[in-house]
């Protein structure tokens, strides 16, 4: 029942804070949010699970109930982590803690309402990295858009209707046509399974997979519904071409929004991938390997070029996600342990990284009311602190070793290196990592016009150095950024544990 | 002498793609409903006819409501017609068009 | 044989943990310390220096070290030579190599930390606590890159003083130049890394190991490969062992700023001259050597590999000397030169003369952080001017500074018997040698004399146009004094610049048959050792046969005795033209070649536009693609359904008539349909 | 169970409790014609429909209709032209839970109206009208049950007499509906030439009998689909609703969008499974009728959502909105012919009773608003949420749940309905079109339903308003439609097992 305290306190706190009035409202969320932190925390000491939930693993924490009977099919509340999932809970709550606290500063008005919906998305978030039956997890899945709709809308910037609206409806379609496909998959699947629990899915996939279904032969109903389903993720992840929604809300959405944004919800669609795409469909996985890569490496060097091309700080850092989502998909592509593991530490590493660059552009904004890299210059002038933590920010986007991007990116390029199930892997993979050249391309150009040089900003008012609770959070998570690039096995061993039973199927073990 | 069915439903058939095209043309709301009450009738031609045909009595039992129930529509009706012509100053039923798209 | 972690070799990795603490002492408290930080730095640096001491004595008592001291992360990884596991960890390995780089590094941190009190302090700079701190981050992952076990290890640490060479450049962040110098040196040795972590993925994917020593080596993986003629990724064993060594290369090319990756170094002069001296000059940029001498059994398997590094390097010795030439600021001169020098170590490795290139590494480690802290007194004798013609004089002024500084500039430009001498001399023989046989190497080695003559040239052109005739200017007139901090390194590098060339002195030791080659015996494990890392065992493995000109005793001489006169000739040039009170550019007697040195043959413009030129618009039409293409399908589809809801609303006229024709129609077309597929109207 | 020792007629106590409570109101009236004692009318209106409630609630537990041993079976009356099963009672509770939520809510709406009583009266005549058509079992008492529903409603909606608007859309809708009903007539009197029979059950069994007359029989239930869609709002019936629910007092447009719709979709159930078996009549018309269904309901959710996607005024958008709900019930219907077509119905069934909530809650939201008096368009909304955020946060998640978006109840009916239809589809592959339908039609009512959203929670209001007031009634009904709207997203088992046993009942 764990799990279950873990989001009702968010849920409650939600309600609580929603009604609270606005000025106690900052500091009641955070107080709230200490708790599923913590919690979190103690439920990674305390994990007890082995294996992969998919793969008749050993669950930590499991629980299950009977919810739904429609037909021959039930649905069920069911939740469990393995060692997939847990790490991402944690980087869920401990990143909602940062986040409200590094809101503090920008948020001035309907403060409530904001960090409520701060911490229903956290609730929400946590269930989509917890729930183990399609419904309840397609259930949390969708319900995240609400909140960060209303982020986005109500707390964002200039054209933020237009970037909300652009944000739900394309993730909504998404969603619908990733959502049609998997239920025919399971009623393809024929009497095999009389419940949308993922691991009997999981199962079934595995000892003869889908009959056929309208007409279509077993194997190329799992073809179209693999495919359709990667679609449907690859706009949430996103890859290359279904990105453009991402820079739009990311540079419309508040500071916190944009942490979380980058931070959780973009690992959501590779969680999925991992999830169903990459674990119940490997001969599939095997099929389409290059073509995935190519995307992969497509998403890779065009994000980096495109984000060259910005001038804003908010929108540099928005493209380089999708090129490292880019990497992402390489490593799962890699059908490895290391490819497959080392994504799935990206996934945590990226959220951690790109939760404080962006905590870092919005202090700079904070302070300097802009974003624009043409604007300004000099500013370690002024706010030498947060200047040095945007710049360790930085080169732990260009994976600096020792820090947790490096590792991520290694596992991965070694991992899909080597790689037997995808052919012509090394000139993928080399071409993949020409990304680490384009990033620190774009990154340090930008830290050269705006924190470099002589200090110049048209400004009214003074500029001056941030304060300590704008600090603090992003001192954290560049703490956890250097634990983890020093000591990565904090996690990699339980994600591998719960990788081996993936890639045994197709994969090279 | 008996006629056959079919005419009655022939008979029937006309009346009420009389009352439609009426429906359809006429402006006046009044004409407007009696042309409605043409297609019921048209209705209870066949009714009764069929009744006939198959010998029971639920047709004409049938018709009988429905003449009722024609009779509390054109109540209603009127009713409306009524306060159309109270705020239109006309019973035109193409008028109103405050609402529309 | 490599002892296991007992006695003095426990200590070794306290030699990089000292600056590490140094760094976060400095850090922290560093604006509360006396000295602005400097005393954290040089403790631990000294301290650093002890310890590699104590190692080098350790390994002249016949032990070597080889341990993992912390595991990174294990898995399973099928390699395409069979290992089912691979483990990337931490390891410490204490050979005769990275001893006396330990030593080399320490030495040279500690002096420039010392001469920073003098050059940084006293002229009052803000934002020291910052610049020692990053010092010592620097030679914590410099020492740690230098007794690295693995190749994965190297490259991180290798990332790592790339970062602190980039925050060290950009010290003076306020001013315009330093932070693009900064970034040009960090995206050109990126460049390079990018082919050096290709490298490193491709070794560890091929041979399922990074580990540089013992049997578990991805070098004796490489060997046992090629003798069974595996097939490595499709490419038989040689080939794959070199496709993967040149591109660990373009890291070496990268960070040793060898062509074409040079052009960062020259801007990187924009930092401190401190800085200059400890990291462009004598370890940073010496990483890339040392790696290739580090891994350098695995390069000795292929010819190819080696030819290429000989012929970049003597191309690089060449191309960078005649850039210096036109010089007119002091420091440029240097990281020319520096480029150039690099370019011969480069050249000695290349043709297997493994001891060679290392020698060059230690004397040129030491002249050239002497000439960069004597240019650094001269900077403050002449109150931050650095441009020569400006100098002038400063002979008499300053004689400490100028004897240090001519003694490194007679190593530097290698006469007998200063250090550099010697190594040069080294390295151009064992060119010379294999060049007889190798038309390649032969064209490298040509290169590499010629380029003899051009740093006698440049290195005496600068040493008269700062020092000697009238000066230039009033601040040449009376210069500001220099302290101890200033002197103390000068005459310590002075010193050694001098001596250090007796380490080797082939050419005397084959004269008189005399066993005085002591780095020789250093490197081929006179004393200890690790299995695999020697200069014997690197000999046999490379493919190279040798020849001579009559014995090789004449051939030996004849080297020398050319690269020496080549050297004086050129010194003499330089001593006619500008030793004289009133020295005048000479630049018209070059023609059209002036503006071509000048502009370093065009090198950073064909850089600068492939970044600013060819990439930016690129990425240009790219987000312009974005936002209109893709984006644009997307705002498309929406704008269309809106349109067509526009239409469908339309339906409702809000004539009540029209609905019921409407109505009526509609049922009829169902009929129809109905009908027609039911057969009604038959 | 006490059910037992009730007279068999009682089982139609649901609907009768409704007819009672409107003569009680009657009653009062004429005991005092000047009264306006609202609290009064609405009080006993309100008390009646829940009792309603409450006996249908209880006869459900009971397990009236449920076959098995403890239970007591389908129970029918006067020979058939009733009967009270799960199906009935269903939709009996759906009509109960809207009319108390429209009567509580009207409380405050009709706060200066005349004619208080005859308001309350004629929405619970409608409301007994709409159980009929629950129950009846016969072309007969289908009509009758129909004009029942259909007179009192012309007469609510053109009950704000000096107000154009409502009399235009009186007029509109009487129009049309009684055209539809003539069209409805006399497709009764076309199957009854048929079959001979107007009692369903007979209907199916004289199919076979009327072979000859298979196009007249087709004809016949062509023209019943009309009189059906006419009170469901589909295509190419559905013309009065835009104008009505625009026009007729919001309460209305609530009463009129969910349980009107809910009572003409109970009687396609049942004619349609119980008269017009679906094998049996392909037999004789020829043709598989769900066709007519399918086409119905494509052209019916895309008319719907497209019209909607525009509109500047938020009443009519969610008139335009509810055309598309239409159309999504009518997949029930259009999935018969296809095996698990019953759990397609069912998952309609559960849409139908999340939209009674949600719908209703919509509407009177609009209620409250006009009450304010800020406007009627998405600009005049602007920014209601700083003034009351409760009820706006109520109207979010009423138009969340309608765009079917968790953790709201119209989720579950609406994803629920698309899995049966791809469900189905594997038998009957012209259902994938009207799941492609559903995809592209639910993404577009995203958008407009979260552009009220936006309204609401995110644009700056235009104008300056002073405070405004927070009727109780209104609120009440409001915040409990939301609540309800909530909640029966973890409840939905029960909901779910009622819907498929009612649509078990049917499909035999």
């Amino acid at each position: 029942m764990m799990i279950e305290a873990l989001i009702a306190v968010a849920l409650l706190g939600a309600l609580v804070t929603f009604v609270a009035p606005n000025r106690i409202a900052g500091k009641l969320a955070f107080a709230i949010s200490l708790v599923p932190a913590a919690l979190s925390l103690w439920l990674f000491a305390a994990f007890d699970g082995s294996g992969n939930a998919l793969r008749g693993g050993e669950l930590a924490f499991e629980s299950q109930a009977a919810w739904i009977e429609i037909g021959e099919y039930s649905i069920s509340w069911f939740v469990g982590l393995d060692g997939i999932s847990l790490p991402l809970v944690v980087l869920t709550t401990i990143l909602c803690t940062l986040a409200i606290v590094s809101s503090w500063t920008p948020i001035d008005e309907r403060e409530s309402q904001f960090y409520g919906l701060i911490l229903f998305i956290e609730a929400n978030l946590i269930g989509v990295f917890s729930a183990l039956d399609f419904f309840l997890w397609f259930v949390f899945w969708e319900a995240v858009l609400i909140p960060m709709y209303l982020l986005i809308g109500i707390w964002g910037g200039p054209r933020r209707k237009y970037a909300a609206i652009k944000f739900f409806v394309y993730t909504n379609v998404a969603s619908l046509v990733m959502f049609g496909a998997f239920i025919a998959l399971v009623f393809g699947l024929g009497d095999s399974v009389t419940s949308f629990a993922l691991p009997e899915i999981a199962g079934a996939m595995l000892d003869g997979g889908p009959e056929g279904f309208f007409g279509l032969e077993g194997t190329t109903l799992a073809s179209v519904v693999f495919v359709a389903m990667f679609l449907g993720f690859a706009v949430k992840v996103p890859i290359v071409p279904f990105h453009t929604w991402l820079p739009d809300a990311h540079v419309e959405a508040p500071t916190p929004a944009s942490v979380l944004l980058a931070g959780v919800l973009l690992k959501m669609g590779t969680y999925a991938l991992l999830r169903f795409n990459f674990t119940m469909f490997p001969e599939q996985v095997e099929m389409y390997a290059v073509p995935i890569a190519a995307i992969a490496v497509i998403s890779v060097i065009y994000g980096a070029m495109l984000a060259l091309a910005q001038t804003d700080l908010k929108r540099i850092v928005a493209y380089s996600s999708v090129s490292s989502m880019g990497y992402v998909i390489l490593g799962l592509v890699a059908y490895t342990q290391f490819g497959v593991g080392g994504a799935t530490f990206q996934m945590v590493s990226h959220g951690l990284i790109s939760g404080l660059m962006f905590m870092a552009v919005g202090v700079i904004y904070n302070a300097t009311h802009t974003r624009m890299v043409t604007d300004m210059s000099g500013l370690a002038d002024r706010m030498p602190i947060a200047v040095g933590i945007l710049i360790a920010g930085a080169f732990g986007y260009m994976g600096l070793p020792l820090m947790s991007g490096f590792y991520g990116e290694f596992t991965i390029f070694f991992g899909a290196f080597g790689s037997d199930l995808l052919d012509y892997s090394p000139l993928f993979t080399a071409a993949a990592m020409f990304g680490i050249v384009i990033v620190a391309g774009y990154l340090l150009f930008a830290l050269q016009r705006t924190v470099f040089g002589p200090y110049r900003l048209e400004t009214d008012y003074e500029v001056g150095r941030a304060p300590l609770h704008d600090i603090a959070p992003m001192v954290v998570l560049l703490g956890l950024i250097i634990l983890l690039g020093v000591a990565p096995d904090l996690i990699f061993d339980m994600i591998t544990d719960a990788i081996d039973p993936i890639i045994q199927y197709g994969g090279d073990l | 002498m008996t006629v056959d069915v079919q005419y009655y439903v022939l008979l029937s058939m006309a009346v009420f793609c009389i009352g439609l095209f009426g429906v359809l043309t006429r402006r006046n709301a009044l004409l407007f409903l009696m042309s409605v009450e043409l297609m019921l009738n048209a209705a209870n031609i066949n009714l009764i006819a069929f009744a006939f045909y198959h010998g029971n009595l639920t047709g004409q039992l049938f018709a009988l409501f429905t003449m009722a129930l024609a009779a509390a529509e054109v109540a209603v009706g009127l009713g409306i017609i009524l306060v159309l012509y109270r705020n239109f100053r006309d019973v035109d039923v193409t008028v109103p068009t405050t609402m529309r798209w | 044989m490599a002892a296991t972690a007992t006695g003095p070799f426990g200590f070794a990795p306290a030699i990089a943990v000292f600056p590490l603490v140094a760094f976060v002492i400095t850090l922290l408290f560093g604006r509360h310390l006396p000295k602005k930080g400097a005393l954290p730095g040089i403790i631990a640096t000294a301290g650093s220096l002890l310890v590699s001491l104590v190692m080098v004595a350790a390994v002249a008592g016949g032990n070597a070290h080889h341990t993992e001291l912390y595991e990174w992360t294990a898995g399973a990884a099928m390699s395409e030579t069979g290992a089912e596991t691979i483990s990337f960890s931490f390891g410490v390995l204490i050979d005769p190599l990275s001893a006396l780089m330990l030593v080399i590094v320490s030495t040279v941190a500690l002096l420039v930390h010392v001469f920073s009190l003098g050059y940084m302090n006293a002229e009052g700079e803000t934002g020291l606590p910052r610049y020692y701190a990053e010092l010592g981050l620097f030679t914590f992952s410099m020492l740690a890159f230098v007794f690295a076990d693995n190749l994965l290890m190297a490259f991180m640490f290798f990332e790592l003083v790339g970062l602190c060479s980039y925050l060290l450049i950009g010290f003076w962040f306020r001013t315009k130049s330093a932070p693009s110098a900064a970034k040009k040196a960090f995206l050109v040795t990126r460049f390079g890394d990018y082919f050096f972590l290709v490298g490193v993925v491709a070794i560890a994917a091929t041979f399922g190991t990074v580990g540089f020593a013992g049997e578990e080596s991805f070098v004796t993986a490489a060997e046992t490969a090629i003798d069974n003629g595996t097939t490595l990724f499709g490419f038989d064993a040689e080939t794959w062992v070199t496709i993967t060594g040149l591109l660990v290369l373009g890291g070496v090319l990268g960070k040793s700023a060898q062509f074409p990756f040079h052009t960062w170094l020259p801007d990187a002069m924009e930092g401190p001259t401190t800085v200059s001296a400890l990291i462009h000059a004598a370890t940073m940029v010496a990483a890339g050597v040392y790696l290739v001498a580090r891994m350098f059994g695995y390069y000795a398997l292929s010819p190819t590999a080696l030819a290429i590094i000989a012929f970049v390097g003597g191309f690089t010795a060449l191309f960078a000397a005649t850039m210096a030439v036109v010089k007119d600021d002091i420091k440029q001169v240097l990281a020319y030169s520096t480029i150039s020098q690099y370019g011969y170590m480069m050249l000695g490795l290349g043709v297997g003369g493994y001891v060679a290139g290392v020698f060059h590494l230690m004397n040129h480690a030491f002249f050239k952080a002497l000439l960069f802290l004597g240019a650094g007194a001269v900077i403050i004798l002449m109150h931050h001017e650095q441009d020569m013609w400006k100098m002038g004089g400063l002979k008499d002024k300053a004689p400490v500074v100028y004897y240090t500084f001519l003694a490194g500039a007679l190593a530097l430009a290698g006469i007998v018997p200063f250090s550099g001498f010697w190594s040069k001399d080294e390295v151009l023989f064992d060119a010379l040698a294999v060049g007889l046989e190798q038309p390649v190497i032969l064209a490298a080695y040509a290169m590499g004399l010629i380029a003899v003559f051009f740093t006698g040239f440049y290195t005496f052109r600068m040493v008269f146009l700062t020092f000697h005739g009238e000066p230039r200017s009033e601040t040449a007139e009376e210069p500001h004094a220099v302290g101890w901090a200033v002197k103390v390194p000068l005459i310590a590098l002075g010193t050694l610049a001098a001596v250090a060339g007796f380490a080797n002195l082939a050419p005397v030791a084959n004269l008189l048959g005399a066993d005085i080659t002591f780095l020789e015996f250093w490197l081929d494990g006179e004393y200890g050792y690790v299995e695999g890392l020697t200069y014997h065992a690197y000999h046999e493995t490379v493919a190279f046969e040798e020849g001579y000109i009559g014995s090789e005793t004449t051939t030996m001489l004849l080297s020398a005795g050319l690269s020496l006169g080549l050297a004086l000739a050129g010194a003499f040039t330089a001593h006619t033209l500008y030793n004289v009170p009133e020295p005048a550019r000479h630049t018209r007697k070059l023609g059209g070649a002036y503006r071509v040195l000048k502009r370093n043959y065009y090198q950073d413009e064909y850089q600068v536009w492939l970044a600013e030129g060819l990439t930016l618009p690129l990425a240009r039409a790219a987000d312009r693609f974005d936002q209109t293409v893709i984006d644009g399908v997307v705002n498309g589809t929406s704008r269309i359904s809106l349109s067509g809801s526009n239409a469908v609303k339309r339906l409702q006229t809000g004539i009540v008539t029209n609905y019921a024709a409407l109505l009526v129609g509609g049922f009829i077309g169902l009929l129809l349909v109905l009908g027609y597929i039911g057969g009604w109207f038959a | 169970m006490a059910v037992l020792e009730l007279p068999e007629w009682m089982a139609l106590a649901p609907a009768l409790l409704l007819a009672g409570t409107a003569l009680v109101l009657f009653l009062l009236d004429s005991i005092n014609p000047r009264s306006t004692n609202r609290t009064l009318f609405a009080g006993v209106a309100v008390l009646g429909s829940l009792s309603s409630l409450a006996v249908a609630v209880w006869f459900t537990a009971a397990g009236v209709g449920a076959t098995g041993i403890e239970n007591y079976g389908v129970i029918d009356l006067m020979g058939g032209q009733f009967i009270v099963d799960q199906l009935a009672l269903y939709f009996m509770i759906i009509i109960a839970i809207v009319t108390a939520l429209v009567t509580v809510a009207s409380h405050d709406y009709l706060r200066d109206h005349t004619y208080q009583a005859e308001y309350y009266s004629l929405i619970l005549l409608a409301a007994t009208g709409m159980s009929m058509m629950a129950a009846s079992n016969s072309l007969v008492t289908i009509f009758i049950a129909l004009e029942l529903t259909s007179l009192p409603s012309y007469a609510l909606v053109a009950i704000l007499k000096d107000n154009r608007g409502s009399v235009e859309a009186g007029l509109k809708y009487f129009l049309i509906g009684a055209l539809s009903s003539a069209i409805f007539v006399y497709g009764v009197s076309l199957v009854y030439g048929a079959t001979g029979s107007l009692q369903l059950e007979d209907i199916a069994t004289n199919l076979d009998v009327a072979g000859e007359m298979g196009g007249l029989l087709g004809l016949g239930i062509l023209m019943l689909i009309g009189g059906i869609a006419f009170k469901t709002a589909s295509v190419p019936f559905h013309f009065w609703a835009p104008e009505a629910y625009e026009g007729a007092p919001a309460p209305i447009s609530a009463f009129l969008s969910s349980a009107s719709k809910a009572a003409g979709f109970v009687l396609a159930f049942r004619v349609f499974t119980t008269a017009f078996p679906v094998a049996a009549t392909t037999e004789v018309i020829g043709v598989d009728w769900t066709l007519a269904f399918v086409i119905l309901a494509i052209v019916t959710m895309t008319v719907g959502n497209f019209a909607a996607a525009t509109q500047e005024n938020v009443k009519r958008m969610l008139a335009y909105s509810s055309i598309g709900h239409a159309g999504y019930v009518l997949i029930g219907l259009a999935a018969l012919s296809a095996e698990g077509g019953e759990l397609v119905m069912g998952a309609a069934m559960m849409h139908l009773l999340v939209y009674g909530f949600m719908n209703t809650g919509a509407f009177l939201f609009v209620a409250l608003a006009e009450y304010w008096g800020v406007g009627r368009t998405f600009e005049d909304y602007n920014g209601l949420s700083k003034q009351a955020p409760f009820a706006c946060a109520a109207m979010a998640v009423f138009m969340f749940s309608l765009a079917g978006v968790p953790p709201f109840g119209g989720f579950w009916s609406k994803y629920l309905l698309y899995t049966q239809t791809i469900n189905a589809a594997a038998d009957n592959t012209i259902l994938l079109v009207l799941a492609a339908a559903l995809v592209v039609n639910s993404a577009l009512s995203l958008y407009y339903y979260s552009r009220l959203v936006k309204a609401l929670w995110i644009e700056e209001p235009i104008l300056e308003r002073d405070r405004l007031a927070q009727p109780t009634g209104l609120y009440a009904a409001i915040i409990a439609a939301a609540v309800l709207t909530v909640v029966v997203l973890p409840a939905f088992g029960p909901v779910a097992d009622a819907a498929l046993e009612a649509a078990a009942a049917v499909v035999a």
